[in-house]
């Protein structure tokens, strides 16, 4: 159970500057959402890792070798001599390595954006209905009292349109009752 | 032998062109241009034989027919001076066959007897191969063939009957080479004494044209026969290797 | 080995009740499921005895010699029998006509046997005559209706009102059908083929003297000379000429063979040849009277009448021929002398050369030509063959065209009773049909023996059907010979399909009926062949020395063949003097006059189809025609120039139209015949005769001139003059190649040199050179 | 009309999904009767006859089944690719469209699958092409092209459906909010709890570029693969290296000229012309222009080395294809893949929508004509002129290539109703940055309806 300080701004660049002001504050990162990624995040935020590259990486490099072993392997499994052709040939199966290769890039980069986008979500989180239309939402976490004044603070002298308190839990179902 | 060993081993023996060290067998077919006179006996022998349908004249019409050996004739200069000569075309079972490397699931491969086998079970009838074969000599079964009640009971037990969508083609009478091993294997030989063997055409070939045997045998007659200096192939520029080798016609004024 | 003996042990249970019997057991024994499993499709057995005779073991195939009855070549078979059918007739490497090898019609064989339209029991007219719509009867009835008309008219003397007309048999039971018309005190025994070839009976006759046809020796002939004669298409024995063409050729002989062809329309032998040179039609006797002008003034004949051959020669002269014959001069004066100065060389005459209104001179002047060079009685020339060990019936009844109009007209004036029909189709095979069938419906009586319903056993008002030669016993004298007496055995391979008889036990059965016993006293066809042989194993001039007859008999069966250790191929010949002032060709004459009918037309027996009694077998129906592909149809062939003039190109419908008929045909547009000659196949056009040949293509013969070769009395069926008209329709010709040319691609490789292998091998024969991958 | 907003965007894109008119249900219940009856129908005739029910004959054993084959497979390559390509290239043009022509790449490389299926003899044993372990242990043969169809197929497909869905995911989670009923379940899975947190947005614009690049080689090796089929054999006038390439342009240019038809239908009656504006048919005609130039070069190079290689074999081959029974197809292939495009020159033609469309159809045509030529002229020339035939489509072929139509037609019908045919959120990345508080305000999220 969490609790957020919401503000909701019309454009971009303000919610930026109010997450900027809410970290600098010391209020934690607040978590931005948006109905279009946000350019300069991560001057403000500080920079993202993502782990999806060595995902996409390794999921070829195994989708290169399983290629090629498969093809090998099948070949000498299942021993046909066709067009006086060796069983092990390179340029069909380095074929079947390539094609192999960026299926299993492709999947393990799924995987690894999945993973790291932490999706599909289990847990409930703050979510705010408005960020998927129009809105720029800059969600604050605030264990107590203090903390969620400071931070109504910060949001309206950003020049937040409207900040409000919301409860996780309640902030979810709040957005499944209202739209179911 | 230690795994490494075994490796190096293996990958050698994979790495082999055509797999092969030696055929058991190099089953080869010698055709005599200078004696095939076009009478088109060895078409009906392979078509008894080999339970080839009788496709009729619609299908014919559409251009199915099939015929695991055809006749090809070829016009030469005009009248009065006007030549026919004749071919017979047949798989030529290629050691380097471009069929063979085509076929998704391996429905055609090269055997231990040197032979392009086709395996109709495992046939998905893709029909490349037919496209890859430069000698246009595999038949496809466009639908499923009958034989009007009693025909049916001449066909030959040895040979499976078709079905449709499925590639079939010339096999050098497998099942009398079959039937030849297991002879030879009963009677204690190791193998197949020349001519003891002969496809249903080379054995009804009434002006003696076509002539079976293994080119392993330097002492059979085929092998004698391709070092006839007029022994050549038919495309061999396309590096097919092909087993049938064709001994040219003479042209005696020529 | 004797196959079929022990086969009556399941006489006593007829193969298809038996079938039924098992299949209803089944039924019985099924459920509701399988009941309709079973009804949709009938319990069949993968074997068919009910006791299998004792060399039989399933999956182990069963070889039995016979003779093959496709042509009258008469090549030995072997048939392979799996489970007591019979699956692959191949050829039998102990005869030496046809040495292991047979040609396509042989093998197909096996559709006469398990032909779907065959007539499968004995059945009497119901309707009209013609109107093909028969009842069945049994045996006993459909024997007793024959028997009581022929019993009627021979009590009362007039069994000459009696006709038996056949196709050709030979051998044994080519006797026996003399015995029994003799019996009935007919003489009207009639054998007719089509394909016959008469007049080369009668030109030897005239020449040689011989009654029987020479060993043409083409395996030893190092020139050959043929004039019209199709000797590897369906000139008497095709398979056995093929041999000897291909030994001929390539056979490690320092020598290799040189054959020339000469014919209007370039057939399977002219392709073969080295040389096809066009003459015009008729005119092919002129042409080898030219070459023997030239062979006589030049002295290349030396015998004591060189002097009279020149006075008969004198108006031959090259020049003059070559006027007449279209063939260039200096072509006639080099054949010529390469025909006289190759030894051995040979001529031979037919096809439609043979079958002009001047077949027998154009033979005989083929036999000068023969005689001028010395090919008489020499290996590699013709030889004389001895008269045949048995059965010399088939020629001397073998009814001539002229005798068949004779017949007709006999038929017409009410003068025959009774016509018994025994394979043969002259309804389909003469010209003038029309008038034919006519004259069969004055006769009150038809029976015919064929296996199959064809244009003929339409007209029949009973049949009894016969088996067919692979069901019945037989024997056969190939004819030619191979230069020493041969026999062979003909040999049922499989038990009767249907309720049908052989002709051999129709006929003694109605001998029986009639009271012949004492001529006739057979009970089977086998035991009157036995008995035959009995008479040629006491003459005791056989190869197999066997003691006794039953292992006399054993050892034929299982050789399939029998010959005899006489030699006398090289009598002598001498030359009668009123022969060579005989010698002497007019051009032929043509029925049509050349200005309203300006094609000549050039038939020819089909590869396939032969005279169109295989007609009805799939296998034959879609082998293509070796020369232009062409399947399942009729077509006429026309000179590249000709179908320019008319305007047409393949597949064009053209009407050809001779004065006694027409016929509509598509166009093939042919390379190497003559532009004032057009061909057509003979074979298809069948108007019922089976499911695969009825209503096909279109019958040549019927448009034939009913012309008489004048010197043989048989039908000059190369004597047609026609005009084509186009009809502006046109059809999709079945044909199985594409472009017919090589376009340099140099598919069918030649080579000039064809002796000593002075070069190199250029095939490797390492199974997989290194192909990189 | 005032200028778009953010809120407009959601709205008319939740409209385009959750109206739908009389029009729409019509064109969906014809295009399934077109798939039952022309496709379904005949193939099934197909099945239990035998693949003669086509026209193909014994030289040429192929047919429109795999001509088919290729075109969709053709089309499917510029969704996809134009896509990734565009996406890395950081084109704004690309937003509004490239949802749509991901589609057609997914269904018409769908429709391709199931030629396959069509063109096989027996096609109840296709999986056999797959290398799974089974009991007799066999295995697909690793060498043969066509199996490298097998694999490059199933792996485009697997990566365009990803990459069509990954680009989804926040536009579901849009939609999600503003649906109810079970196209809110629906959402509510698809869009996998999707917040837009800007470390989810990292982490998507992260995947999607890796997707991009990871997909632009394969859909080339794709259409390699696809020619190698051909390419690979010694069929003349097939045995070319040229092929390659020639098909990837082929199929670049022939899946531009689909995205234009299928642009038009969308902003015509989905109702997005505010979206799908002359700047996109200005852009793509340039695109279309340059492939048919390089389409056109390629083409010359075909003739030119073909006749250059003197051989009896290529100039028949070539001869047939260029004069033979086909001679008209091959002209008017030329006519409309060469001749007419080099009207997109004038930019009046370019931002023209009818002519652009009635233009993109007849590229189409001759890019249809042009794969049935390849499949169906060269087959019929090959290296023994005894054995060459003729090849004729039967009424089963042209029912079933109708019929495929049908089936695209269906899947895109219903494709847009349930995915955002244009992209919510890059469509607003376009659109100037919201400056004042919105008109529908807070609620604007809400449900309609």
């Amino acid at each position: 159970m969490a609790n957020y300080i919401v503000g909701l701004f019309h454009e971009p660049d303000s919610a930026l500057a109010a997450a900027g002001k809410v970290k600098a504050a010391g209020l934690g990162t607040p978590e931005l959402l948006s109905p279009i990624p946000i350019e300069g995040v991560e001057e403000v935020l500080g920079k993202k890792k993502s782990a999806i590259k060595r995902f996409t990486f390794f999921g070829a490099i195994i989708g290169a070798s399983s290629g090629f072993l498969l093809a090998a392997v099948t070949a000498v499994l299942y021993l046909h001599p066709t067009g006086g052709r060796p069983i092990i040939t390179f340029p069909p199966f380095l074929i079947i390595t390539y094609e192999l290769t960026i299926l299993f890039g492709i999947v393990a980069t799924v995987l690894g954006f999945l993973i790291s986008a932490r999706l599909p979500a289990i847990r409930e989180r703050i979510y705010v209905p408005e960020s998927a239309v129009d809105k720029f939402a800059v969600a604050v976490a605030c264990d107590d009292g203090d903390h969620s004044r400071r931070a109504e603070t910060i949001l309206r002298d950003a020049g937040a349109d409207e900040v409000r308190a919301e409860e996780v839990q309640a902030a979810a179902q709040a957005a499944t009752e209202q739209s179911g | 032998m230690n795994i490494f060993e075994r490796f190096t081993r293996g990958w050698q023996k994979y790495r082999r062109p055509g797999y092969y060290e030696k055929f058991d067998y190099a089953w080869t077919m010698t055709v005599d241009l200078d004696r095939c006179t076009g009478c088109e006996a060895c078409v009906t022998a392979c078509q008894a034989e080999n339970n080839i349908p009788i496709v009729g004249d619609k299908d014919i019409a559409k251009g199915r027919q099939m015929q695991w050996i055809r006749i090809e004739r070829y016009w030469q200069g005009e009248y009065p001076n006007a030549k026919l000569s004749f071919i017979p075309m047949l798989c030529q079972h290629c050691d380097a066959a471009p069929c063979e490397t085509v076929c998704p699931v391996s429905a055609t491969y090269h055997n231990q007897d040197g032979l392009n086998t086709q395996v109709y079970n495992r046939c998905i009838g893709t029909r490349s191969c037919a496209v890859y074969c430069p000698y246009e000599v595999r038949y496809f079964n466009y639908r499923d063939h009958h034989w009007d009640a009693p025909l049916e009971q001449q066909l030959n037990p040895d040979v499976t009957v078709r079905e449709k969508g499925v590639m079939e083609k010339c096999t050098f009478c497998i099942q009398r080479i079959r039937m030849a091993k297991d002879n030879a294997k009963d009677d204690g030989r190791r193998r197949v004494r020349d001519g003891e063997v002969q496809p249903a055409c080379v054995q009804t070939c009434p002006a003696e044209a076509l002539v079976f045997g293994d080119r392993q045998d330097p002492q059979s007659k085929v092998s004698k026969k391709m070092n006839d200096p007029r022994a050549y192939r038919v495309l061999d520029e396309l590096n097919t290797h092909s087993s049938v080798v064709y001994l040219k016609k003479v042209d005696a004024d020529g | 080995m004797h196959k079929r003996e022990s086969h009556n042990d399941m006489s006593t249970i007829d193969r298809r009740d038996f079938l039924k019997l098992v299949g209803a057991g089944s039924v019985g024994a099924g459920a509701g499921f399988m009941l309709a499993e079973v009804n949709k499709h009938p319990v069949e057995y993968l074997i068919p005895y009910a006791v299998p005779p004792e060399e039989f073991s399933a999956g182990i195939a069963t070889w039995y010699n016979s003779v093959c009855s496709m042509c009258p070549a008469g090549c030995g078979i072997t048939v392979r029998t799996r489970e007591g059918r019979a699956k692959k007739i191949e050829g039998n490497p102990s005869h030496p006509v046809n040495q292991g090898r047979l040609c396509a019609l042989g093998q197909a064989g096996l559709q006469v046997l398990y032909n779907p339209d065959r007539l499968t029991a004995p059945s009497v007219r119901a309707g009209d005559r013609g109107a093909s719509s028969f009842t069945q009867i049994t045996w006993n009835d459909g024997l007793a209706r024959v028997g009581e008309r022929l019993t009627g008219l021979h009590e009362k003397g007039q069994g000459s009102r009696i006709c038996f007309l056949s196709e050709g048999v030979r051998g044994h039971l080519g006797n026996l059908l003399e015995l029994f018309m003799e019996q009935l005190g007919s003489e009207r025994l009639m054998h007719y083929d089509f394909a016959h070839p008469q007049t080369l009976y009668a030109a030897n006759k005239r020449f040689f003297g011989e009654d029987s046809l020479p060993y043409y020796d083409l395996e030893n002939t190092r020139f050959l000379l043929s004039f019209g004669a199709d000797y590897l298409g369906r000139w008497i024995s095709p398979v056995h000429h093929s041999l000897g063409f291909g030994r001929s050729r390539q056979s490690g002989h320092d020598h290799r063979g040189r054959f020339v062809q000469i014919e209007p329309r370039m057939s399977v032998s002219g392709a073969a040849a080295d040389e096809w040179i066009p003459a015009k039609p008729g005119t092919e006797g002129i042409l080898a009277l030219g070459m023997a002008h030239q062979i006589v003034s030049q002295g290349g004949y030396t015998g004591d009448d060189q002097g009279e051959w020149a006075a008969v020669l004198e108006q031959y002269s090259s020049d003059r021929v070559a006027d007449q014959t279209g063939v260039a001069a200096d072509t006639i004066t080099r054949l010529a002398d390469a025909f006289a100065n190759t030894r051995p060389s040979l001529a031979i005459g037919g096809g439609a050369a043979a079958n002009g209104s001047n077949g027998v001179d154009t033979l005989m002047a083929v036999s000068a030509l023969n005689y001028l060079a010395g090919n008489i009685g020499k290996a590699g020339g013709m030889l004389f063959n001895p008269p045949p060990a048995f059965g010399s019936t088939s020629q001397s009844r073998q009814a001539s065209y002229q005798a068949m109009t004779e017949f007709a007209e006999d038929a017409r004036q009410g003068k025959i009773d009774v016509l018994i029909i025994n394979g043969a189709n002259p309804v389909f095979s003469l010209p003038a049909a029309g008038a034919f069938a006519e004259a069969l419906a004055e006769i009150p009586f038809i029976v015919s023996l064929s296996s199959f319903m064809d244009e003929t056993t339409a007209m029949a008002d009973l049949i009894l059907p016969s088996h067919t030669y692979l069901e019945s016993w037989g024997d056969d004298v190939p004819e030619p010979g191979i230069g020493f007496p041969v026999g062979a055995i003909s040999q049922p391979v499989v038990s009767p399909l249907y309720n049908t008889r052989a002709t051999g036990d129709i006929i003694l059965a109605l001998g029986q009926q009639m009271g012949f016993e004492a001529v006739l006293p057979w009970a089977t066809t086998e035991n009157f062949l036995k008995a035959c042989w009995q008479k040629i194993h006491a003459r005791g001039a056989t190869t197999e020395a066997a003691d006794d007859f039953d292992s006399f008999w054993r050892s034929i069966l299982q050789a399939g063949v029998w010959g005899e250790n006489v030699q006398n191929a090289n009598r002598s010949f001498v030359i009668d003097q009123g022969v060579v002032n005989d010698i002497g060709v007019e051009a032929a004459e043509f029925s049509g006059s050349s200005d309203a009918y300006p094609f000549v037309l050039h038939p020819y027996l089909s590869n396939a189809l032969y005279d169109g009694r295989a007609a009805n077998l799939p296998w034959m129906q879609e082998l293509p025609d070796p020369m232009t592909s062409i399947v399942y149809g009729s077509w006429v062939e026309m000179n590249p120039i000709t179908a320019e003039e008319l305007g047409v190109s393949e597949g064009d419908l053209v009407k050809v139209e001779s004065p006694h008929g027409e016929i509509t045909v598509p166009v093939f547009v042919y390379p190497a015949i003559m532009p004032d000659v057009i061909a057509m196949p003979i074979g298809q056009g069948h108007a019922d005769f089976g499911r695969y040949a009825s209503n096909r293509g279109s019958n040549p013969i019927s448009i034939f001139a009913p012309q008489i070769e004048p010197k043989s009395g048989s039908l000059a069926w190369g004597a047609t003059r026609v005009k084509l008209q186009v009809t502006g329709q046109r059809v999709d010709l079945l044909k199985i190649s594409g472009e017919s040319r090589e376009l340099g691609r140099n598919i069918i490789q030649t080579t000039s040199a064809w002796e000593g292998a002075t070069e190199h091998a250029q095939i490797d024969s390492i199974p997989i050179s290194v192909v990189s991958s | 009309m005032d200028k778009l907003q953010y809120a407009d965007v959601n709205r008319d894109v939740v409209r385009s999904l959750v109206e739908t008119g009389r029009g729409y249900y019509t064109t969906l219940a014809i295009a399934i009767a077109v798939t039952l009856i022309c496709f379904f129908f005949p193939w099934f005739y197909q099945l239990f006859y035998g693949i003669g029910a086509a026209g193909n004959n014994h030289p040429a054993v192929w047919g429109t089944y795999l001509a088919s084959f290729i075109f969709w497979i053709g089309l499917s390559h510029s969704g996809t690719l134009l896509s990734c390509v565009l996406h890395i290239t950081n084109s704004e043009w690309r937003k509004a469209m490239y949802r749509s022509a991901e589609a057609m790449t997914l269904f018409s490389l769908m429709v391709a699958a199931t030629m396959v299926l069509v063109h096989l003899g027996r096609p109840w044993f296709v999986h056999w092409t797959l290398p799974y372990p089974n009991q007799m242990e066999l295995w697909p043969n690793f060498k043969s092209p066509l199996l490298f169809d097998v694999m490059a197929v199933t792996t485009y497909l697997t990566g365009s459906t990803i990459f069509i869905y990954m680009g989804s995911i926040p536009d579901f989670a849009a939609v999600r909010d503003r649906t109810r009923g079970w196209r809110h379940h629906m959402y509510v899975l698809l869009s996998l709890g999707w917040r837009g947190t800007d470390t989810q947005w990292h982490r998507l614009n992260w995947a999607y570029t890796f997707l991009a690049v990871l997909i632009i080689p394969l859909a080339v090796s794709v259409h390699s693969i696809v020619s190698w089929d051909f390419a690979l054999s010694i069929v003349p006038a097939l045995h070319q290296t040229i092929y390659a390439p020639y098909f990837v342009v082929g199929a670049i240019y022939s899946g531009t000229a689909g995205i234009v038809t299928v642009m038009f239908v969308l902003r015509k009656y989905m109702k997005f012309e505010q979206y799908i504006t002359q700047v996109h048919f200005d852009n793509l005609g340039k695109l279309l222009l340059a492939l048919s130039l390089i389409w056109t070069y390629i083409n010359i190079l075909e003739v030119f080395t073909g006749w250059y290689s003197g051989t009896s074999s290529e100039h028949e081959a070539m001869k047939f294809k260029m004069f033979g029974y086909y001679a008209v197809l091959y002209w008017e292939m030329i006519l409309f893949c060469a001749f007419l495009p080099l009207v997109l020159i004038s930019k009046r033609f370019r931002t023209s929508f009818l002519p652009m469309l009635i233009l993109s159809i007849a590229i189409n045509i001759g890019m249809y004509t042009e794969r049935f030529l390849i499949v169906g002229t060269s087959l019929s020339r090959q290296y023994l002129p005894d054995a060459w035939g003729l090849y004729v489509p039967s009424l089963v072929e042209i029912s079933i290539l109708i019929g495929t139509l049908g089936m695209f037609t269906t899947m895109f019908l219903i494709f847009v109703k349930i995915f955002p045919s244009v992209s919510i959120y890059e469509v607003k990345e376009t659109m100037d940055k919201p400056e004042k508080k919105q008109s529908e305000g807070g609620a604007a999220w809400q449900t309609t309806s």
